[in-house]
């Protein structure tokens, strides 16, 4: 899967979560649950939707490496083309 | 009407001019009532319908004493007075087919003619109303300072009215100069005064109220002129009111739809021996003053203004519908 | 029958507008089923009903701002409606009996017209001009004035709501008729109630840190045996713990009401959830003592996801005997709440954050929560509070415990 | 004036009429007053008091007990040229003069197609609330209201006292002022040169958004209290004192309606027949489809009225029914 299909994936589920997000003027290297208010149920959430997309768990223990757009796409990149 | 033909027979102190005069206006009278009957069957007019026939000597009489500044007011068998009063048959027949051409531009009908150059003041139809309108318009006058009288033609009918009782006490006691004129021609429509009143002698009651009186008959045209002119000089002289009983009689019904129970064709014959046309002709025929070709000329006279007045009356134009809420308030402010 | 009338929700709630019918006349309903949803101030809830019956007759069409106390539906018991058809039956027969008498041959079928008949609509001539001009259809409007007469304030109103529905795009929820007054209506009445909390209650507030690396540990370890969908987040285990802390302090559980305090046996937490568009609503899991962690889980998924979508059901509105707070996923350290009236306590929890902590004489880098209890002193004194907190500390501490009940 | 403030009088209700009539007098000759015991006694309520001896017997004229005949004397009298003010003790006694007013006076000007107008006025005591029982206690202008041809004025206040006379003495046609006899001893302030006033047009005397009331006559001041009431209760009503009944002024009352959408009216009139049904029924030809409620009505229970106080209290139109009411008509709309 190319990086430009994960990315969309990605907006499309934080869509869900903040709505009013403007994610064109979202830095990718920004902390997205700052940046966009997310709180843990919300990005728990977030996780599931991706899961449910993709296919990917996610352990816990990796949520520290999902902090920003560009991170979760490299992470979920790496997965999938593992 | 115009006056009489004049004839130059003065005799019997009576000035020939002047009783042809009386005598036309009373023959006027009478073929103008009769063609009021015949447009009335031939419905060229409508309403309620009283004729004056055999009255006619004292509607003639009594406004001969009067001038053109004394104010009259009637009754709704009025056409007689102001025919006598000098407002035109055309006008009146023309007030009678609803024509705007009317004295009362069709709105009053044979029962409200009113016309102000004559200081005629109707045509009131509800009996009695106006023996207190006639006071006021004595007061005004005493107020004013004019020597006018007022001249109140009424029934015998009215004197059961309150307001004939109010309206004599009034006068009389402002002193006023009103000429209480009573046409007592023994019936209120069908009710005969001895069934009415208590007191048939209208005189006394009249006394009570310390109001000068008399009676007259009515139908001697010559013995009611006399009357009145006595009655107007005592008003004018500013002595009060005055009060004159005529004694008349009606020779047709009340009103048109009157099949008149109440009284017998006998009686109704009986009065018309005393016909107060028949009885002058004969008085003027006895005394030379007239002959059968004056009263022909006359009657026919008389024909002839008549038709001229159908005419004008049918002639007359009908009140716009738009201007049907007219008359109710004055359209001219200044007073 | 039973009248289904517009529940108070609070009490500064006057009116709401209800937005949807969930049943029909003629539906059967049971106690605790969701047949409305309307739309109060503090925003959209579903109500439920207290009765079990048949939809008689619904009374106030959608879209139609009424008061509180507004009789909404009829709701006939299944016993009437028996009875109730008996008599009618027999009436009816009656009268076709007496109509055959009058007119030997007529067919005397009951007609329903005549409640057709009955429902002529009661207008104000102002209503139906305006109507006409605003091309609404007066049908659908329930009438505010007397005997339910349609006023032209209720056309005007009609006119509004239609004017936004036929703006608001189709795939947006239709909770939000005006975002701005939705936010006003809120604000009023957090405003009121916080007005009121900070004029009638003494405030007292007690900290406690609480060591939680032995409760994450645990959960972690839990999640990761866990499916992503079934994995429970931290904020299930502080629910879990604050419900059994209050059984151990119950006089913390419940209403200041009438001069004194009425504890509740039920614990149902308000949990402050914060919307996007700003503003708190704070919905009620009931009887959180009683459900298991995963039950909890799964309560407080749905009510959030409910809440954000601004369908809570009326009894989560108005149920919470006390509240819980948490910001912690701000980063704020120590909350200090004010309580939500007639409640007596309020717990906040702030950031989990690693910090040096000493214990037994050893320094170590742990987990820490600050914990804070903000609570009414005219119910309790600080005592009960100090007991509360710490019971909550020792819940959290030993988490299998907790996992137990 | 200068820009200089107006100089006012302290004065009654009863003296505005005395002045009213005495300015009527001294400035035209014509002018005089007729009446049941308005010389010598100086009116039944006073009215008249001092004027005989100012204008004399000619002008200040005592009549005998026969209303219709001083009525129909003022009638021939405005005929004849003069401006009579025909005195009529009670509206209930004027009813002893009705043929005049309605047969002759109503009449003259349409029956004589426009050559006789009747230029008269009379004034009467009219309404309740004195104890003076059930034939001197009614407030029959409404049925006046109901005859073409004559005006009916109802002053309400000082002004309108002072300043309807001279304009009604103006007006070719009949015009009767009806006063209501509780209002005769109402102090107020008038300027000093208070004079005619308009007799066209109804006044709004208090601006409001919410509902209209209509009155007229002494029912005004109830009004204007439960108006003061309903205002602390947040409902601001417009009150419009009608002035004049006959011809209504439905202009006024009809854009008032069209701005508040609610109507009241309040007559101390009977209920069937009256004042109130008129115009309630004007409203529904004229501004029907303005309405937001009912026009509702409160008027004079439907009895001869009692003696009693406490009766006829109960029997009148009172502030606290207006309030009760307006608050239930504004109340419907939520």
């Amino acid at each position: 899967m190319a990086e430009v299909n994960i990315k969309e994936i990605i907006n499309k589920h934080l869509m869900k979560v903040a709505p009013e997000a403007d994610l064109e003027e979202l830095s990718p290297d920004a902390n997205i649950r700052e940046e966009l208010d997310i709180d843990s149920y919300d990005f728990l959430q977030f996780l599931i939707a991706i899961n449910e997309e993709i296919g990917i768990e996610i352990p816990e223990a990796d949520y520290g490496k999902l902090s920003t757009i560009e991170s979760i796409v490299e992470y979920l990149s790496a997965r999938i083309n593992v | 009407m115009s006056e009489g033909k004049i004839i130059q027979k003065g005799v019997h102190g009576v000035d020939c001019e002047h009783a042809l005069c009386l005598l036309y206006q009373m023959m006027f009278i009478r073929r103008f009532e009769d063609k009021s009957a015949e447009l009335y069957s031939a419905m060229k007019i409508r309403g309620f319908l009283h004729l004056y026939n055999g009255e006619e000597a004292v509607a003639v009489g009594a406004m001969q004493a009067l001038t053109p500044e004394d104010a009259i007011v009637a009754t709704y068998r009025e056409h007689g007075q102001a025919l006598a009063r000098g407002i035109s048959a055309g006008a009146i027949m023309a007030e009678m087919y609803g024509k705007q051409e009317g004295c009362s531009r069709g709105r009053g009908g044979s029962m409200h003619l009113f016309d102000a150059k004559t200081r005629f003041y109707g045509g009131n139809a509800i009996v009695g109303c106006g023996l207190p309108v006639a006071v006021g318009l004595a007061l005004a006058d005493k107020m004013q300072g004019k020597k006018s009288v007022t001249c109140c033609l009424f029934g015998d009918g009215a004197v059961a009215e309150g307001e004939f009782h109010e309206s004599l006490n009034l006068a009389a006691l402002w002193n006023l100069p009103v000429l209480f004129f009573c046409e007592n021609n023994l019936y209120a429509m069908g009710t005969a005064l001895k069934y009415s009143q208590s007191v048939t002698d209208l005189s006394k009651k009249v006394e009570s109220y310390d109001v000068a009186s008399s009676s007259v008959d009515g139908m001697d045209v010559l013995a009611v002129e006399a009357a009145v002119k006595k009655a107007v000089e005592f008003v004018r002289s500013g002595k009060g009111p005055y009060f004159l009983e005529f004694r008349t009689y009606r020779f047709r019904a009340h009103s048109m739809f009157d099949p008149q129970l109440y009284r017998t064709k006998e009686e109704v014959e009986e009065w018309k021996k005393r016909d107060p046309i028949d009885t002058f002709i004969h008085r003027l025929k006895d005394q030379g003053l007239i002959n059968d070709t004056d009263i022909k000329e006359l009657e026919e006279k008389a024909e002839a203004e008549i038709n001229e007045a159908v005419v004008f009356a049918e002639a007359g134009t009908w009140e716009p519908v738009e201007d049907l809420t007219r008359f109710v308030y004055s359209e001219r402010r200044e007073v | 029958m039973a009248e289904f009338c517009m529940p108070s929700l609070g009490a500064d709630m006057r009116a709401a507008t209800l937005i949807e019918w969930k049943v029909k006349p003629g539906d059967s309903v049971k106690r605790g089923d969701i047949i409305a949803v309307i739309e109060a101030d503090k925003g959209i809830i579903e109500i439920e009903i207290f009765e079990e019956g048949i939809v008689d007759k619904i009374l106030v069409p959608s879209g139609q701002n009424v008061p509180v106390g507004t009789v909404l539906a009829i709701i006939r018991s299944g016993k009437e409606t028996a009875v109730k058809t008996e008599g009618k039956i027999v009436e009816e027969r009656a009268t076709k009996e007496r109509e055959v008498q009058v007119k030997p041959g007529h067919e005397g079928v009951p007609s329903p017209e005549i409640t057709e008949k009955e429902k002529r609509i009661k207008a104000s001539p102002l209503a139906r001009k305006l109507a006409a001009e605003l091309n609404i259809d007066l049908s659908t409007i329930q009438g505010t004035g007397t005997h339910g007469t349609i006023s032209s304030a209720d056309v005007e109103k009609a006119a509004k709501e239609k004017e936004l529905q036929e703006k608001a795009p189709v795939t947006e929820i239709p909770k939000k008729p005006k975002e701005e007054e939705y936010q006003t209506g809120m604000r009023r009445a957090i405003a009121a109630a916080m007005s009121r909390s900070n004029r009638d209650i003494p405030h007292y507030y007690l900290e406690t840190r609480i060591d939680m690396t032995n409760a994450l540990q645990w959960l972690e370890a839990e999640n990761q045996r866990r499916s992503i969908k079934d994995r429970l987040l931290p904020a299930v285990l502080l629910l879990k713990a604050v419900a059994c802390a209050f059984k151990d302090v119950p006089e913390l559980n419940g209403y200041w009401m009438d001069d004194r305090l009425q504890p509740k046996e039920n614990i149902h937490i308000g949990f402050a959830v914060s919307l996007r568009q700003g503003g708190l609503v704070v919905p009620a899991i009931h009887n959180v003592d009683k459900k298991s962690i995963d039950e909890l889980m799964a309560a407080m998924s749905d009510l959030i996801t409910r809440t954000r979508a601004g369908r809570l059901r009326s009894s989560e509105m108005t149920d919470a005997t006390v509240t819980l707070t948490s910001l912690g996923d701000l980063g704020v350290e120590t909350v200090y709440g004010v309580i939500y009236p007639p409640q007596v306590a309020l717990v906040g929890f702030g950031r989990i954050s690693e910090m040096p902590w000493a214990e037994n004489g050893m320094l170590g880098i742990r987990r820490i929560l600050s914990a804070t209890l903000a609570a009414d002193h005219r119910a309790t004194d600080g005592n009960r509070g100090a007991q509360f907190l710490g019971a909550l500390k020792r819940y959290l501490q030993e988490v299998s415990i907790l996992w137990q009940k | 004036m200068n820009g200089e403030p107006q100089e006012v009088l302290k004065t009654t209700y009863r003296e505005a009429v005395r002045e009213a009539i005495r300015d009527a007098m001294r400035r035209d000759e014509r002018v005089f007053l007729m009446g049941e015991d308005v010389g010598r006694y100086g009116g039944c309520f006073a009215v008249s008091k001092g004027l005989l001896e100012e204008f004399g017997p000619e002008r200040i004229r005592d009549t005998p007990l026969s209303e219709s005949t001083f009525v129909g004397a003022g009638i021939g009298a405005a005929l004849g040229g003069m401006r009579p003010i025909v005195e009529i003790m009670t509206v209930n006694f004027s009813l002893l003069a009705a043929d005049q007013i309605l047969n002759t006076a109503a009449t003259y000007l349409h029956m004589s197609g426009g050559l006789f107008n009747v230029p008269l006025v009379i004034r009467m005591a009219t309404g309740g609330g004195k104890q003076l029982a059930a034939q001197h206690s009614h407030s029959l202008e409404g049925w006046f209201a109901h005859i073409p041809g004559i005006k009916v004025l109802t002053p309400a206040t000082l002004e309108d006292a002072r300043g309807m006379l001279w304009t009604a003495l103006e007006d070719p046609d009949p015009v009767l002022i009806f006063e209501n006899s509780t209002l005769y001893n109402m102090e107020g302030e008038l300027p000093v040169d208070a004079g005619a006033v308009d007799i066209n047009h109804a006044r709004v005397c208090r601006q409001g958004n919410d509902i209209t009331i209509i009155t007229y006559g002494a029912s005004l001041f109830k009004v204007l209290d439960a108006a003061d009431i309903l205002e602390k209760n947040g409902i601001c009503a417009e009150v419009i004192d009608l002035r004049t009944l006959r011809p209504l002024d439905d202009a006024t009352y009809l854009s008032s309606v069209a701005k508040t959408h609610r109507a009241l009216i309040v007559d101390e009139g009977w209920r069937s027949g009256s004042i109130s049904a008129e115009i309630s029924a004007r409203i529904m030809e004229g501004a029907f489809y303005e309405l937001d409620c009912p026009v509702e009505r409160i008027c004079s229970a439907e009895v001869p009225m009692p003696y009693a106080k406490h009766l006829e209290q109960a029997a009148l139109p009172q502030t606290e029914t207006i309030v009760t009411t307006v608050k239930r008509m504004v109340g419907t709309n939520g």
